[in-house]
């Protein structure tokens, strides 16, 4: 089987249901003869011509709007947002439209779009090319909202985004594109050859929307995170020596909820992980269900640790990001008895 | 280092001054349209469908006009842009308008009586919605905003469902889950409404891309208001349907109004919302609104346009909200009282029928008697609508479609929230 | 005292602050000469002229970009958004713009704006008129955000607001304008006079941002709600006739959390109640850190009472409306014991 | 019920076919500038600054030039939009482009060295900012893209606080902060820069909105580039410039690419920027932005303009990316390796210097000797910044500063975010 970079993955993905399907089409700032500022869509203008992917104006909102006239005569677009933190101009026409239009028309109409877009830190982007904004999305009613952690499940994902119904929201962690990264900036970059989750078919497959993966197997504590912090989180539960239980979200809409309660009401502890900042982030909704499902069961409350209250600072990246040792720190918190 | 420049002094200058738009008359004062010069009907040039858009960027500052019906003059039809319709045509636009007004006048008062939340007439503003459908395909998917339910009626979609509809009741085609007038119907190719203005006209230009996309024949007609400009949608439909030189027809209905402000709150001042498709290099077309013969044949023209792949026109409709903006507001608050009527461009009903009397085609007599059956046939259609409910007393569609059509399948969250409500 | 209604409050405060501080203007749509859909202006263009407070053009972006620039100069812009279903297209300007300057530029620019918007529904408004957004904005580090649940309240939130140097985002629960609302919508409506929060005194005052108020002290369990749910909470602490203490949070961000650990931890037991729907709504944030800092008092699971996650239907507002009966529930779910 | 319309039966039609701006010359091919009609210097006539807006409109279609200098003719300065400065200044604008371009290069090839993550050049820009910056006032407000460095040199910023800024380090005024190049000086009057493209041009509107409001005399200038006339906010600013007639000059830098897109993408081949100015009644002007001379005479009536109160102006810069996007592209892959060398507008730099020698203002020596001293003077600033730290190695400001300027004041979960991190 070939490996394939999360890069690679995603582009075969797409090339796959170009191949598959000829009512999808992409379009972006830049993907189509350059093949996008991360490369994801390189080669597929020059194999799939240019009606079927193309440069869009820079305008994320007119974007994600041509998207949803073109879902309503039966197309199923990819949107590439170049940075997740330039989807706001886009919230309007992704939150009253696309999320909406299903609901509003009774089932008439709808809005098979899949909108990409790279999150996260790690490449010393400053707070306008590192941010993580799924908790946004997470709470918009009519959205599904996905972020892979490797390249198997970035192309098994990304097919099911676009093969779904309705509109999806697709995060790549951008430090993720070319390597595996534990969190660890000092050691050396590894890429993702070698990775056993590289080893991605050629062809079709998915992997289903609303299902989370045991990453790590545990008994003591249940993690739970997605994207890049999936590889911090096992990173940490090394560090911690804890007999963690690692999990994999994948999809933060539809949540899998069973996987999450059977580990903790097994483990009793939970530690949340997350790179957006705390307030009202994703692991806020995590918390709040685990205690609702897990209460009786829970020894220790539930932490998170997540990116500070502060925009996404520039120097001091690794400060802001929650690195292996602050998810231990995290663990070992979660593993406390109560102290009187 | 770098070294500083040095500061030049500078001649004292006056002061800056803000400029607000001022409103315009208010309630009690004698509303004013000296600034508003009447070009002549039959005045301006017919370019080829074909021709390069700058040939019609003239004709932004123009005002189409077809029914040479200005005082007292006769209802004649003329010049280049007289779309030559036959009388039964002339006639069923008449009824489709008037049908629009009756049903208008109903629902309206429904909303009073307190048997719906909502209403929104388009009292005034007929001839756009009637017209506009008679002269584009009836596969031809329309994009419109709140205040073109002529559409719907023109293409003989049943006021019944429109009427269930605005009662959210059992028949409801939106489960009652839209407010009143808020309509969609995809086999008559309408788009869901959105509450949220202006988002609805860069959506056409992307079906319209989508059409031109797969090799369709079919082309996209899009609507928003002059208020509604100022938005970044009414930027995206130009800008796209500029770059993929899209199949569509993006209308700017210009009632003057946006609720209590005025159009040159929104620009309408400084040029005409024709004049902003120049700067995207698209065609333009700036049409008496209130003239059917006008808007149909400005239609026409931006319909064969798009379908021979020639690209997008914009055309501004110039009208006026003869009415209040919904039921929400009461214009004799910010406007005078008598101000719809002294609006210089008539009613376009009264002038179709002035001109197909003047044709022969029609009478007084007739149009007393069509009003007739259209008020009966709008009361009849109440009644039956009202069998299956209103708002105000129900029935409604079950409380367990609260829950449907978020997602095509309804996922665990969503049912264990069902479950919750024990339904 | 006068007696003024939320809609008057939230006037005088605007015409106090009109009249003290030269650098305060408005603009919004229809806010001028028509003074405001729901009439929270009328009067104040008349009184303080139309250079001070003026008609906007249909750009909710663009409000918020041109109180950007105005807050650069030194300015402190009062923005109206219609309903806050419409401050989509002005989330850019807000979050990318306005919650970040200050940090930014290290302090040198702010943008002491404050954004006003109608919000929640009870008024047959339908999804685009009808929705909660808080969360969305709480998640937004640089932002504060306000939701008043009296005239009293609204008028000193309002005035704090004002003056505050950083962003505020001031949500009116649009159902509270004219008077309370308990959550009973077959009961006539009431109105303000005669409810103590109603008097209000003409002049300059403050109530702090960051401060939540005990609207009915009690030992049983503790009801965290903010805007009209407060009144809906009352009523159904009366209903569920427990002797739960209600708190009114105020403002979400700054969050008072003493206010409520110390509440909690007396009662050991906790719901939380708010229109907006549920996942990653405002509650998620609430219960994770109820848990996180009562955890060891906690005698049950922390209820969360919201509106579904479904768009805001139109005829079955009633149904959607997280109601007295639905908040009782949740008190009695919170009295619960353990059943194994 | 209502009544059916007949559905009329249609011409068949040609299949539609979806337009998609084609990319020009690849890699490789020949830079193809046929299309390019290169209008004479002096070509244009100059309005009065208080003429209505519409005189300018044609000049949406033209190149205001000043510089006669084309094919080897010398470097006359003529036509009615001479701004007749002297030599002095002519060599104070020539020095503060020099230094931008020794400051660019330098940075450049700093973070190639990973002394810092990012860096964008302006080169073949430069007479942008620095010809601006001297036309306004030096208490005008700022509102700039990243690649507007040239304000901020020709003001006399000290290039040791941007070089430090670039670097983050201890020295860094935005305390490592912000991404190389996102400057912000409020004692320059020059805008924190944003991330995020478009957002500043209509905040320049609003403090001009303010300016205005407040009786002040200052104006507001702010900048967008061609790619980035797409988002809504260059919609905002043209509309809200045009309804409060703020007193702004609005500039589009239409330097052919965004990245990787041509102008093309953004709509350049259907209507110049400079004509998006038409539709809002605002004026406009379109000039040779590698012309120092014109630069400076546009903004200079734009600014006479915007002072007396007459409103804003749109000016179009014609100009060429000469060098990559960013330090994160690499260009080749997307145009012709030689397509800057063919640029038919030419080099700011060479073009002023040919200016001012034929002047008999300044020479071949005095330029290489000038040229020597500013890579001397930046290479000596770079020298020292580093002592205070680069990115890579540091010293940066201390983690708890991480936790400052998000509030006024700290609010307590900050507080206990910072103690969590223990610092
Ligand atoms: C994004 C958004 N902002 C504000 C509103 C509130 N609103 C509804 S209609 C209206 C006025 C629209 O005027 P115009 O565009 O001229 O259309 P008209 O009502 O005249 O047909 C406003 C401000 C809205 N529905 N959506
Ligand atoms: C809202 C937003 N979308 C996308 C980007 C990514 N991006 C950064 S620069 C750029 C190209 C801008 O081109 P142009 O506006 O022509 O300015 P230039 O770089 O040519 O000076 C893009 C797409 C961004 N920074 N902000
Ligand atoms: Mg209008
Ligand atoms: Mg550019």
């Amino acid at each position: 089987m070939p490996t394939m970079s999360m890069v690679q993955a995603l582009n075969s993905a797409m090339d796959v249901m170009l191949s598959r399907d000829p009512t999808v089409l992409i379009f972006g700032e830049d993907v189509g003869f350059y093949g996008g500022v991360f490369r994801v869509t390189e080669g597929l203008q020059k194999k799939h011509g240019d009606q079927r992917i193309f440069d869009a104006p820079i305008a994320e909102g007119g974007m994600l709007a041509a998207a949803v006239g073109m879902g309503a005569y039966g197309l199923r677009p990819i949107v590439e947002i170049q940075f997740a933190d330039y989807i706001y101009p886009a919230t309007d026409q992704l939150i009253s439209e696309a999320a909406r239009i299903r609901y509003r028309s009774a089932g008439e109409f709808a809005a098979p779009i899949t909108v990409r877009a790279p999150c996260g830190g790690g490449i010393f982007g400053g707070q306008t090319h590192s941010q993580s904004v799924e908790a946004i999305f997470a709470h918009v009613c009519g959205l599904k909202t996905v972020m892979p952690s490797n390249p198997y499940d970035a192309k098994g994902l990304l097919i099911s985004a676009v093969e779904d119904d309705d509109p999806v929201v697709f995060f790549e962690p951008k430090r993720l594109y070319n390597g595996p990264f534990d969190g660890h900036p000092d050691r050396p970059a590894v890429s993702w050859s070698g990775h056993k989750a590289s080893e991605v078919p050629e062809g079709y497959y998915t992997v289903p929307l609303g299902q989370a993966a045991v990453v790590r197997p545990g008994s003591e504590v249940t993690v739970l995170a997605y994207g890049t912090m999936v590889h911090v989180a096992l990173a940490a539960a090394e560090e911690a020596s804890a007999d963690a239980e690692v999990i994999d979200l994948r999809t933060l809409l539809p949540l899998d909820l069973d996987t999450i309660v059977a580990s903790v009401k097994k483990t009793g502890r939970c530690v949340i992980a997350h790179e957006a900042t705390r307030t009202c982030g994703y692991g806020a909704e995590l918390a709040a269900q685990v205690q609702e499902n897990c209460f009786y069961h829970l020894e220790a409350p539930i932490q998170r640790v997540t990116g500070f209250d502060t925009p996404y600072p520039h120097a001091l990246e690794w400060a802001y990001f929650p690195g292996p040792q602050r998810v231990a720190d995290g663990i070992r918190r979660a593993l406390e008895r109560q102290t009187p | 280092m770098n070294d500083i420049p040095p500061t030049p002094t500078y001649p004292k200058t006056e002061p800056l001054h803000l400029h607000i738009p001022p409103h315009r008359e208010m309630p009690g004062q004698r509303p004013d349209f000296s600034y508003f010069r009447l070009p002549p009907a039959g005045g301006f040039p017919r370019p080829a469908i074909d021709c390069p858009s700058v040939e019609t960027h003239p004709l932004a500052t123009a005002l189409i006009r077809v029914l040479d019906d200005g005082d007292g003059r006769d209802a004649e039809a003329v010049g280049e842009w007289d779309p030559k319709l036959d009388p039964e045509t002339l006639r069923r636009g008449l009824r489709a308008m008037m049908l629009t007004r009756a049903y208008d006048d109903r629902m309206h008062r429904a909303q009073r009586t307190g048997k719906t939340s909502f209403y929104m007439k388009c009292t005034g503003e007929e001839a756009i919605g009637v017209a506009q459908a008679m002269a584009l395909r009836p596969d031809d998917m329309l994009f419109p905003t709140y205040r073109q339910q002529g559409l719907l009626i023109a293409r003989g979609y049943p006021i019944l469902d429109m009427t269930c509809q605005c009662y959210s009741n059992s028949h409801d085609p939106l489960k009652g889950r839209q407010l009143p007038v808020l309509y969609s119907s995809r086999a008559y190719s309408y788009y869901s409404l959105s509450g949220n203005l202006g988002t609805q006209l860069p959506q056409a230009v992307g079906w319209a891309m989508a059409s031109a996309y797969k090799g369709d024949t079919r082309i996209a007609a899009g609507w928003i208001g002059e208020g509604a400009t100022a938005e970044p949608d009414f930027h995206h439909a130009l800008t796209f349907a500029a770059v993929y030189r899209a199949p569509v027809v993006l209308n700017v209905v210009n009632n003057q109004w946006a609720i209590s402000s005025h159009q040159e709150v929104a620009g309408g001042d400084e040029a005409t919302f024709a004049a902003r498709a120049i700067g995207f290099g698209l065609a333009c077309l700036r049409v008496d609104g209130n003239d059917f013969l006008a808007v149909y044949a400005a239609t026409q023209w931006a319909a064969d346009r798009a379908r021979a792949n020639h690209g997008a026109t914009l055309i501004e409709h110039f009208t006026y909200r003869a009415g209040s903006h919904s039921t929400s507001d009461d214009p004799t608050r910010y406007r005078p009282e008598d101000e719809p009527r002294t609006w210089p461009l008539g009613d376009p009903v009264e002038r179709l029928k002035g001109h197909l009397i003047h044709l022969g085609e029609w009478s007084e007599e007739r149009h007393k008697q069509a009003e007739a059956e259209l008020v009966d046939v709008v009361r009849e259609t109440d009644r039956e609508a009202q069998k299956y409910g209103t708002l105000d007393s129900g029935p409604h569609f079950s409380t367990k479609t609260m829950f449907e059509d978020v997602y095509k399948e309804m996922p665990p969250h969503l049912r264990r929230q069902r479950q919750e409500l024990g339904v």
